[in-house]
């Protein structure tokens, strides 16, 4: 039996510590196991490690899985995960994995099954870095470990030897991924003797091959055509959360270039930095419209910047309220009874509905008087633009991947800081003196309970300084043929063969 | 014939420097790659190793001079996204282009020419207005519609032909290719038809023009006085006084499509190398643009120079060195 | 006899008996005419954020919306009229198809006329410029370019001119080629006239016909070209869509059976392409002095 | 001899136009071609003033090429002409406008755009001849005098027949008020009818306005009837020059006769059909002409010399020179009967 | 006088073009015996070309014969379908063109373009289709002709392309050949050689020849018939010596008395007043009355051909005779 899967990307190497990015890891996942297991919803379980625990302020200990073999028929042993972990920072592309162990400073083989890796310090959120830890064959790749031979020696196949329930069999760059069953695999076998994944980017031209047959699943249906597919016979659609949430974004500096007042002349001061100025925007938004009718009910209002029940996510933080005659009142108040106008920049092309909520966006701080401008473009120009500062209010949408909040808070509401290495996508220069403590705090305590409160509390700061305003969480849907196959969406929005059975 | 090789080299030269030094200064004024292809948890320290990693810190020139460098030594460069060689990276995609577009422009061609002559031998008959009509929708329409709909049409409404991908492949020469096989040709239907659409258009009102112009000439007129038959004028003079132009377009058409068919490719999720080279520039993957575009270069040239070729192979004039 | 038969008359006399051309010119017009006047016939302004209503967004056609009129032609995603947006996305793609074709016919102009009159290095120069460029597919550098100049108005002319400037030196050499071989340019020059004045006066006009032919061909690409690049994601801001970006945004909702959206935009696009090309066409045939009755 | 218009060895030759790629290739020893065609080689004549000089030869023999280049139109690639001792070109540029050119194709000859007033009224405003306000009854004149409607200055070219148009650009060229006129073949393309209207035109003209012209033409009939003088060439040289009925009468140079004696004459009286003489062979190639003299090949009088060395201008007479090894023989065979 | 092979009578070809109806050909009446050479002379636009088309049945549209009858060999052509007729072009009669660089195909060989003229009529052999062809070649005057019929047109002069041209209208013997101003083109020493051979070719092979050229010297030496045409009429026709001495027609008369070849050097030269009219609006009557000195009322009505022995002409009042003074 086959599984034809069409997905919008696939993998950029079948090397996969090549790349960070999602769609990578879901084709690697494929044929490599990862030493730390995220579920459905993200929760990390065992994978090629049973079972690991801190045995001291910078050491972590792994014990490791027996019995597990390669596609090729040896044994995985610690030396494979020493080799991987190590081979990750020499081998990395651009998007790069070396994050995943960028807190690992050494690994100590205690025996074939157990493994001690220290850290640079207090390292809580270790095993959240390994869940995209693939492990690949010390033997096979061993000659495909720097950076000229790696990819050559993984899309040859050579090395593509893992302990995934998938055997590579063939690859081309933007073309088809083919695989073939393991019968070994130590979760148990697959429904699926072949496995082929198809590289269709374009949302309808991947619908219309679901629709035409060509294909047996596919994922990121696309917001438009969710309803019609929802009536469709022919075709189940499943929905799942997604972990990206869209952010509007102020800039917190004091001169801030795409403001100005209505009659086109500069004003006096950025008005982002006003707190009144940030809650009217935020009641001007009318996050349930948004949902309902800019994405035809594929999302949920979003509170704050991370889904709910997410490692550090608040559940004392209130959904915001729509309220335009607030607005106007708090702009008003703030100094701007005639508003001011600004340019309000996203991207168009990155994720569903990026675009249209955008301009959603518009329509709506229009009308309460903030004149908006809508430049709705490609990642392309908007990535580079906004790394250089060169926006006033931007929106994008944020994936809490790891599913805890270090990752995200620590990447967008620190300050920009290098020395402690957080901050770096904080690009509004946002600044809280009591944020940044949580944080900095957050990330050495090794207790999980004491440091979901601390992050909770740093998560409730920050939304209520309205700097980021968080609009709606997004929704992924699936698209199948009907009744042919059984599907637990998850969170991540992988779409995993393995998990993926026959309809009874 | 020595003469216009050298040209041509010339050319080809002239465009790949420029070509690469455009594409380097506008992904400079862009902005640093690194910030499309990274990660947002990477912090400074190894959004600074990625751009060292891929050469980006250094001075434009620099960057400039190690690729003229690497490129003399026969070396394209490495693309930012895949680690691999890019003339890896195109030689992979470029079987499918090929395959579909040859098919589309052949076919366009043949059928083109066919009925563009007819147009212009019977200009007035209600058939010809009917050709040129179809060639004036086939000229205006912008291509991303019509894939469109016939996707909408053929794949979704009817299901007769798959929407996208390319369908089974079979080895010949250690290459892919989908035509031999049944379902890998039911792939290529509706791209090649979308491609093709436009090619045909052209070569309707290309032949049409040249047919209604030579049907007016002395040649023409001579040949019937000495009694020819209308269909062997057409085979034995006509169409070899309309070849000219019409290989020529031809040529351009073959070199631009086979550079460029990313519309068609996008929507037909046909994995060639104009699908290659828009993605390659949404995420700024330079070497593979510079690396692309100097291969379109040469191709152009190649092309022109086989094109030189068939014309002194059909053109006595031209392999005599005369000006025609 | 003398004023009925200025040379603009007697075209339009031929131009007349051809009556699918004639209807084309008329839909030309009245396209152009609309655009013109999009702000005073559209019942709404799609470009003014505060105008929308996302309730009164996908709506099909005959919808009366919160703005109390009939959406003749429905709503697109973000609830604009889309008979509002056709007339003010024909403006844009109106605009811009001019402008390019404009600029590029001057620039196309001058640098083939130049190369024609001037003669030796610098008509190599510019020549082989030309040859290089029209060697490569224009929508391949209209996309480099966007693609590394950012999107926006400017630059996408400044693409389109770029990709099409070359048609128009091309001919622009070609017809001056031509025409500086003729009796009455070296009657001008042997006067002697001065060399700028023979240009002007003489040589220009008399490349025109070729030039018209071309330009209203590339006017329809232009905006058939903006389009796809729009649909690439490369075109204009979406909040003042043209013609090709409406096509684009409402693409997506072909397949979910709300076709209007891309539809109707597309069938205005086509029938002003369409109209274009067929007055070029009729155009072309009547400056053909071979094929004249 | 002295002259009004004076041309002295006049050169003019048309290199091909290589390109870089064929430049390197030449060099590299390809097969490309980089002979120059000769088109007028070392002519060098004296015009009276007053005096209208023929210039006869077949196709492609250096006529216009010759009258561009007196004319102003084409430098020279050596040699100078100048009229009354003044240079026509300095630099490559016209530096005068006491020379004009009336040319073969009054249908190419006008710019189709402009108004044949305007066409005629250009010149002389850019020159000062005239004051952009009297530009039209200076035109009309000029229309008169050459028997053009005055009220015909607001039509196009396209609303004249050859012959009206043709008399236009004649109108064109005198507005100029010029003392030489070059005519390249202004009858060439003209109907029989027509032509007489001209050549009368012409006459008529050259004689009021005492003008010193140049008539080109390859109609012997038509040279006869205008010229003073008449000059034959040959392959971009000069043959022979001379007084018209003389060179009629007694061609000394071999080519001359010959191509007369191949011209077909009316015949009027004849009941049988007559037989005239023909050259034998066709004219060579401009690219690789022969050795020595030019003619030497279709030459019924062709000795070794001829074949060998370019033979010499040589006068005959006070007005009559000649380039030939054996002119005593042609004239001397004519003398006999 | 024997049975003519050509026998036109009242021919009439027009073009029915968007400004009016041109009367390029209006009521031509000719018979050519074997082995004649007419010539046909005439103004530019005087239909001379139309003529000959219409002879051949290769009027363009928008023209047509609208009248009249074309006899050859005694067949009536002008009621012949398009494919009776086209057996016999290149048969029968076959025509010459005036540009004989735009007649040949360049991008055929001699032989290729030969070899097609042959098959159009006969099935040869392939050597034996080479050997007529050489033959023929040889006879037009071309040295080593089965060799040069491997070469393309742009490896002959302009006269050897015309001896080409020649050749391949004379492959089938036909009984007629319309030569449209073969040697306007061509040098004046080629044109001597090209006028003699033709000539020569035509005595031999008897073939008959419609000699078209606005040089009255030429057809005066070649043709012993000659037709004078004038708006789209024969206004005179008559024994080439018969006509030029003692011209009948007014615009006959002027023709001949226009050529400096008869007038004194540097003496004014007897002109044609006016301009040629346009056949779009031609006044009713004699065509040539606006520029005829001899004009009267009566030229307002269209003069009908006055034959007399063997010439004719169009005219109420011919020169050499009383002008008749109508009442
Ligand atoms: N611009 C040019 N470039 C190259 N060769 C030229 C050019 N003009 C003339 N020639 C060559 O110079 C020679 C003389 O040409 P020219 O036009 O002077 O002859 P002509 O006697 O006027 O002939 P015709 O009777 O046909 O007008 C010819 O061989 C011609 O090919
Ligand atoms: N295709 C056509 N459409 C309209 N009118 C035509 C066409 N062909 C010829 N004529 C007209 O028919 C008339 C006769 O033309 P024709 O070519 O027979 O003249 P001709 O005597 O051969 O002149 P020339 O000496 O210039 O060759 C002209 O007035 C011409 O304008
Ligand atoms: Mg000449
Ligand atoms: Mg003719």
């Amino acid at each position: 039996q086959t599984l034809t899967v069409g997905v919008r990307g696939g993998p950029e190497s079948m090397d996969p510590h090549f790349s960070a990015l999602g769609s990578h890891a879901e084709a690697a996942k494929h044929i490599f196991d990862t030493l730390v297991w995220s579920g459905t919803d993200l929760q990390i379980e065992p994978g090629l490690a049973t079972s690991w625990s801190p045995i001291d302020d910078d050491t972590w200990e792994f014990k490791l899985r027996e019995g597990v073999k390669f596609h090729d028929g040896s044994d995985f042993d610690a030396e494979d995960v020493k080799f991987s972990i190590e081979r990750i920072p020499v081998v990395t592309g651009p998007t790069t994995t070396a994050i995943y162990v960028r807190r690992v400073a050494g690994v100590d083989i205690i025996d074939p099954y157990t493994l001690h890796i220290h850290t640079d310090g207090q390292a809580a959120t270790l095993p959240n870095d390994f869940i995209r830890l693939f492990i690949v064959s010390s033997e096979a790749a061993a000659d495909y470990s720097t950076p000229e031979t790696a990819s050559e020696g993984f899309n040859s196949g050579a090395a593509t030897i893992g302990t995934g329930p998938y055997k590579y069999v063939s690859w081309e760059p933007k073309g088809d991924l083919v695989l073939e069953r393991n019968d070994d695999y130590w979760r148990g076998t697959g429904a699926w003797e072949t496995v082929i994944r198809k590289e269709i980017p374009n949302d309808s031209s991947r619908l219309a091959a679901l629709k035409a047959g060509q294909v047996d699943v596919i994922n990121y249906v696309s917001s438009v055509d969710y309803l019609a597919l929802e009536r469709d016979a022919n075709v189940d659609a499943i929905k799942g959360d997604s972990v990206y949430i869209m952010n509007l974004q102020l800039d917190q500096r004091e001169k801030t270039p795409m403001v100005r007042a209505i009659d086109g002349s500069e004003l006096a001061e950025n008005p982002f930095r006003d707190l009144k100025v940030r809650q009217a925007i935020d009641y001007a938004i009318d996050r349930e419209t948004m949902v309902e009718v800019v994405l035809e009910g594929l999302g949920k209002p979003a509170n704050q910047m991370m889904p709910a029940g997410f490692f550090g996510s608040s559940e004392a933080i209130p959904m915001p309220e729509y309220d335009p005659a607030k607005a106007k009142a708090l702009l008003a108040d703030a100094g701007y009874p005639d508003g001011f106008e600004v340019d309000l920049y996203c991207t168009a092309d990155r994720l569903p509905g990026d675009g249209a909520i955008c301009q959603g966006l518009g329509q709506m701080l229009t009308q309460v008087g903030i004149k908006t401008n809508v430049n709705a473009i490609s990642k392309t120009v908007y990535f580079p633009a906004q790394a250089r500062l060169d926006y006033s209010m931007f929106m994008n949408g944020w994936g809490t991947l790891t599913g805890e909040a270090s990752y995200t808070l620590g990447g967008l509401a620190h300050s920009n800081n290098p020395d402690v290495k957080l901050g770096a996508y904080n690009r509004i220069e946002y600044l809280n003196k009591d944020v940044d403590t949580l944080l900095q705090d957050g990330a050495k305590m090794m207790d999980a309970d004491q440091r979901r409160a601390t992050y909770e509390e740093a998560m409730e700061k920050v939304m209520a300084d309205k700097a980021y305003i968080s609009l709606v969480q997004l929704q992924t849907v699936w698209g199948a043929k009907a009744g042919m196959l059984e599907f637990a969406p998850r969170f991540d929005e992988d779409t995993l063969a393995f998990f993926i059975k026959p309809a009874e | 014939m020595l003469g216009f090789i050298i040209q041509r080299l010339i050319q080809a030269t002239g465009v790949m420097a420029v070509m690469s030094v455009i594409v380097f200064c506008g992904v400079y004024a862009i902005g640093n790659p690194i910030d499309i292809v990274i990660p947002p948890e990477a912090t400074q320290e190894i959004r600074a190793e990625a751009i060292r990693r891929l050469g980006l810190d250094r001075p434009l020139y620099e960057q400039y001079f190690i690729f003229i460098s690497n490129l003399l030594q026969g070396d394209l460069g490495r693309s930012f996204v895949y680690n691999i060689p890019v003339l890896d990276l195109i030689g992979t995609r470029l079987p499918a282009t090929l395959e579909l577009v040859l098919i589309s422009v052949l076919s366009a061609t043949f059928l083109g020419v066919s009925l563009g002559i007819y147009a212009g031998y019977r200009p007035d008959s209600w058939v010809s207005k009917m050709i040129m009509a179809v060639s004036v929708l086939g000229f205006s329409v912008p291509s991303f519609w019509v894939g469109l709909i016939l996707i909408l049409f053929f794949a979704v409404n009817l299901g007769w032909l798959p929407a996208g991908g390319r369908g089974e492949t079979v080895e010949i020469w250690g290459v892919a290719w989908s035509f031999p096989t049944l379902n890998g040709l039911s792939h290529i239907v509706l791209p090649a038809v979308n491609l093709a659409l436009f090619k045909l258009a052209m070569m309707i009102r290309l032949a049409r023009a040249g047919t209604r112009e030579i049907m007016l000439t002395d040649t023409i007129k001579f040949a019937r006085a000495a009694g020819l038959s209308e269909s062997t004028i057409l085979r034995r003079h006509l169409l070899k006084l309309i070849s000219i132009p019409i290989i020529t377009v031809f040529g351009l058409e073959l070199g631009s499509t086979l550079a460029f068919a990313v519309v068609t490719e996008t929507i037909f999720s046909w994995p060639g190398v104009g699908k290659l080279i828009i993605d390659s520039i949404t995420v700024l993957d330079r070497p593979v643009m510079v690396a692309y575009l100097i291969l379109v270069a040469f191709l152009f040239v190649t092309i022109n120079f086989v094109i030189d070729l068939v014309f002194a192979l059909i053109d006595p004039r031209v392999r005599h060195g005369v000006s025609a | 006899m003398s004023n009925q038969s200025t040379p603009l008359r007697r075209f339009w006399a031929e131009f007349r008996e051809n009556r699918i051309a004639v209807l084309a010119l008329g839909v030309v017009v009245l396209m152009i005419l609309l655009a013109l006047f999009a702000a005073l016939i559209s019942p709404q302004n799609p470009y003014d954020l505060a105008n929308l209503s996302l309730m009164d967004s996908r709506r099909p056609p005959g919808f009366v919306g919160s703005g109390g009129y009939t959406h003749i032609l429905g709503t697109d995603p973000q609830g604009r009229d889309l008979l509002s947006a056709i007339f003010y996305g024909l403006q844009i793609s109106i605009q811009i198809g001019l402008a390019a074709g404009l600029v590029s016919l001057s620039i196309g102009t001058a640098l083939g006329i130049t190369a024609a009159y001037v003669g030796g290095r610098i008509e190599a120069l510019i020549m082989r410029l030309v040859d290089l460029q029209l060697s490569f597919p224009a929508i391949l550098l209209a996309l480099v370019i966007v693609a590394l100049l950012g999107q926006g108005k400017a630059q996408l002319i400044g693409a389109l001119v770029a990709a099409q400037y070359a048609y128009f030196a091309r001919t622009a050499y070609g017809a001056a080629k031509a025409e500086r071989g003729k009796d009455y340019i070296e009657a001008a020059l042997a006067t002697p006239l001065s060399g700028r004045l023979v240009v002007m006066r003489h040589l220009l006009p008399n490349c025109t016909p070729p030039l018209i032919v071309v330009a209203t061909v590339q006017i329809a690409n232009s905006i058939s070209l903006e389009a796809t690049l729009s649909f690439l994601g490369l075109g204009l801001p979406v909040t003042e869509p043209s013609l090709g970006m409406l096509i684009a945004n409402g693409f997506p909702y072909m397949m979910s059976g709300r076709y209007w959206i891309s539809v109707y935009p597309g069938v205005a696009l086509i029938i002003l392409i369409v109209a274009i090309n067929i007055v070029g066409d009729q155009v072309r045939d009547q400056f053909n002095p071979r094929l004249r009755k | 001899m002295s002259g009004f218009l004076t041309i002295d060895n006049v050169s003019r030759l048309f290199g091909p136009n290589l390109t870089t790629g064929e430049k390197i290739a030449a060099r590299l020893g390809g097969k490309v071609e980089t002979r120059s065609v000769r088109a007028v080689s070392d002519v060098t004549l004296r015009v009276r003033k007053g005096e209208t000089l023929g210039l006869v030869g077949e196709s492609g023999c250096g006529k216009s090429t010759l009258g561009r280049v007196i004319a102003g139109i084409l430098p020279p690639t050596s040699g100078t002409v100048s009229i009354d001792g003044a240079p026509v070109m300095k630099n490559g540029t016209k530096v005068t406008t006491r020379v004009q050119t009336v040319f073969q194709d009054p249908f190419a000859s006008l710019d189709p755009r402009m108004k044949v007033g305007d066409a005629v009224a250009e010149g002389p405003i850019a020159h000062g001849l005239t004051a952009k306000a009297q530009a039209r009854s200076y035109v009309a004149g000029w229309f008169e005098q050459v028997g053009l409607d005055p009220d015909w200055v607001e039509r196009y070219p396209h609303q004249f027949s050859g012959g009206q148009r043709q008399r236009i650009a004649i109108a064109r060229a005198l507005a100029m008020q010029p003392d030489v006129l070059i005519c390249d073949e202004p009858v060439a393309s003209l109907d029989v009818s027509i032509q007489a209207q001209i050549i009368n035109l012409f006459l008529q003209l050259t004689r009021d306005l005492a003008l010193t012209t140049v008539f080109i033409s390859h109609d012997l009939s038509v040279v006869q009837h205008v010229s003073d003088r008449v000059a034959i060439m040959y392959l971009g040289r000069i043959v022979e020059l001379g007084p018209t009925a003389e060179v009629f009468g007694r061609p000394a140079h071999p080519y001359t006769a010959a191509l007369f004696g191949s011209v077909p004459k009316l015949v009027l009286d004849a009941e049988e059909l007559v037989r005239f003489e023909t050259i034998e062979g066709e004219v060579p190639s401009p690219l690789s002409p022969p050795s020595g003299c030019y003619y030497h090949p279709r030459c019924p009088l062709a000795s070794e010399i001829c074949g060998a060395t370019q033979p010499a201008t040589q006068p005959v007479s006070e007005l009559r020179s000649v380039a030939c090894h054996h002119f005593q023989t042609q004239l001397g065979m004519d003398a006999r009967d | 006088m024997s049975d003519p092979v050509l026998s036109v009578e009242n021919l009439s070809t027009h073009f029915f073009t968007r400004a009016g109806v041109v009367k390029a050909v209006d009521g031509v009446s000719f018979d050519l015996a074997r082995g004649e050479i007419m010539g046909l002379v005439g103004e530019s636009g005087s239909g001379k070309t139309v003529t000959g088309f219409s002879l051949l049945g290769l009027v363009d549209a928008p023209g047509s014969i609208v009248e009249g009858s074309i006899r050859l060999n005694g067949t009536e052509l002008t009621t012949l379908s398009q494919k009776e007729l086209r057996r016999r072009r290149g048969r029968d009669i076959s025509m010459i063109f005036q540009d004989p660089i735009a007649t040949l195909n360049p991008m055929l060989t001699i032989g290729q373009q030969m070899k097609l003229a042959i098959d159009a009529h006969e099935s040869l052999s392939r050597s034996a289709a080479e050997a007529r062809a050489a033959d023929l070649l040889t006879q037009v005057g071309i040295p080593s002709a089965q060799a040069r019929l491997r070469a393309y047109p742009h490896e002959f002069s302009g006269g050897m392309r015309q001896r080409v041209a020649i050749a391949i209208a004379l492959l089938h013997r036909p009984a007629v050949i319309v030569a449209d101003e073969p040697t306007t083109a061509l040098d004046v020493s080629i044109q001597a050689q090209i006028l003699f051979q033709m000539r020569d070719l035509a005595a031999e092979t008897g073939t008959a020849m419609i000699w078209i050229s606005h040089d009255l010297a030429v057809v005066s030496s070649l043709a012993s018939k000659l037709a004078v045409m004038y708006a789209g009429r024969i206004v005179e026709q008559g024994p080439t010596a018969t006509l030029l001495r003692d011209p009948r027609h007014p615009y006959t008369a002027g023709l001949i008395a226009s050529l400096p070849a008869t007038a004194k050097p540097g003496m004014p030269l007897t002109q044609i007043p006016g301009t040629t009219p346009s056949l779009l609006s031609l006044p009713p009557g004699c065509p040539f009355a606006p520029r005829c000195d001899r004009a009267t009322e009566q030229c307002a009505t269209t003069p009908q051909m006055t034959l007399q022995e063997n010439r004719g002409w169009r005219c109420f009042h011919p020169v050499g005779q009383n002008i008749e003074v109508s009442a």
